[in-house]
């Protein structure tokens, strides 16, 4: 299971703080990106490669990075703190 | 030298002076002090401010500052590094963030807090919400603090 | 605008929360302050310091700092500059100098604090003798800080 | 009258504050340091060209600075403040 948040204005987008995902034929981030996109109109929006940043086990990760079951990922706009 | 890093992400304020303290006291090889403070202002791209609502990832926050830091610390002779970044509403004219380096040279200390504000602005997981005139927003990410960060690499 | 301008030669401690209120205080457009203070070491070059004497050109000190904050607010949108420089006697750790400037922009407050320190060590009528292990020297000015001066030209 | 200071290092080698200088055949800034170089061989090493800055009214100035009856000029060594 892959537990994955969303912050900032993603999250009031989408409407949801996070949810579980089973890893069935996930094996990185991009993957993972590609399935949620597929949850709707808003999330093939929302998760466009580009737009959303992303962190595995708060660090921030590529598109490539690997992913296992426990892991947590986080998805959020470019980051305006300071 | 981790006992010489501050980190605090906090929703209470905070005081300069205090804080100057913390970083000068006990400290006579460090000749120079600098120190850096955010603040809301009442006016962002020609709207009207009111307020401003700070989100942030709390489980990454610190561990962010943290790396950036030590990132900082590998680069320059910092003495003492010390980085408040404040969470939560805040009003008008409220402190958000505090950085303050101590180093025996003047450019190392500048430089330093500088670099952590860069890198703090484009890598830790803040999101601001600003109360304008005109409703609730996000702030959108700035292209010139990508580029920026660019200019230390 | 002279009168965001504050300019201090003085043998007296100043006191940072103090000035930093002054720069804060009713300002709720410069979203950026950045402070800078210099502070007597314990070691320079190698060899013990006990104290430091502060030598300058009364008629003189006031006006060249002026002119380097003049010039600071030519290039970038400073909002409240000051300078505060101690002379006489000082013990090691005491403070010596602080800068601190207000702006909208974060880069510009940055670079206006450094530029004016940068200025102000090549420029301003100040001269230092040391209290060493040795005896009492007078610091030599140092070909780096002039090199650095370049580098905002 | 020229009212001339010295300060710094340049003040204790030279042991004086300054003093006072008909402005006699000196023209300008360079013609002065010349003339007190004259005064001997600590005047004449530690007023050389390029060891000492000049202000003169409290401004730094050059070597072709004219002068004035009533100005004061200083000289002294590189700064070191802050």
């Amino acid at each position: 299971m892959l537990n994955i948040l969303f912050f900032g204005q993603l999250k009031e987008r989408l409407q949801t703080h996070g949810m579980q995902q089973l890893l069935q034929e996930i094996y990185c981030v991009a993957d993972l990106r590609k399935r949620l996109q597929l949850k709707g109109d808003i999330w093939q929006e929302q998760l466009a490669l580009g737009k959303t940043l992303v962190a595995v086990n708060q660090k921030m990760a590529s598109e490539e990075e690997r992913l296992k079951d426990g892991d947590e990922i986080a998805f959020f706009p470019p980051v305006t703190g300071g | 030298m981790a006992s010489n890093i501050q980190i605090r992400v906090q929703e209470a304020d905070f005081d300069l002076g205090h804080e100057y303290k913390q970083l000068r006291d006990d400290n006579p090889s460090d000749g120079a002090i600098v120190t850096f403070v955010g603040l809301v202002r009442d006016i962002n791209q020609q709207q009207v401010v009111t307020g401003l609502f700070l989100e942030h990832y709390p489980a990454m926050t610190e561990g962010a500052l943290r790396g950036i830091v030590d990132l900082a610390k590998s680069k320059w002779p910092l003495g003492r590094v010390t980085v408040i970044h404040r969470v939560g509403q805040l009003d008008v004219s409220e402190q958000i963030v505090f950085v303050g380096v101590t180093s025996c040279h003047r450019k190392a200390a500048f430089d330093g807090a500088e670099f952590i504000m860069d890198y703090l602005k484009t890598q830790a997981p803040f999101w601001k919400k600003e109360t304008t005139s005109e409703g609730d927003k996000w702030i959108q990410a700035k292209i010139e603090d990508q580029q920026k960060l660019e200019g230390w690499q």
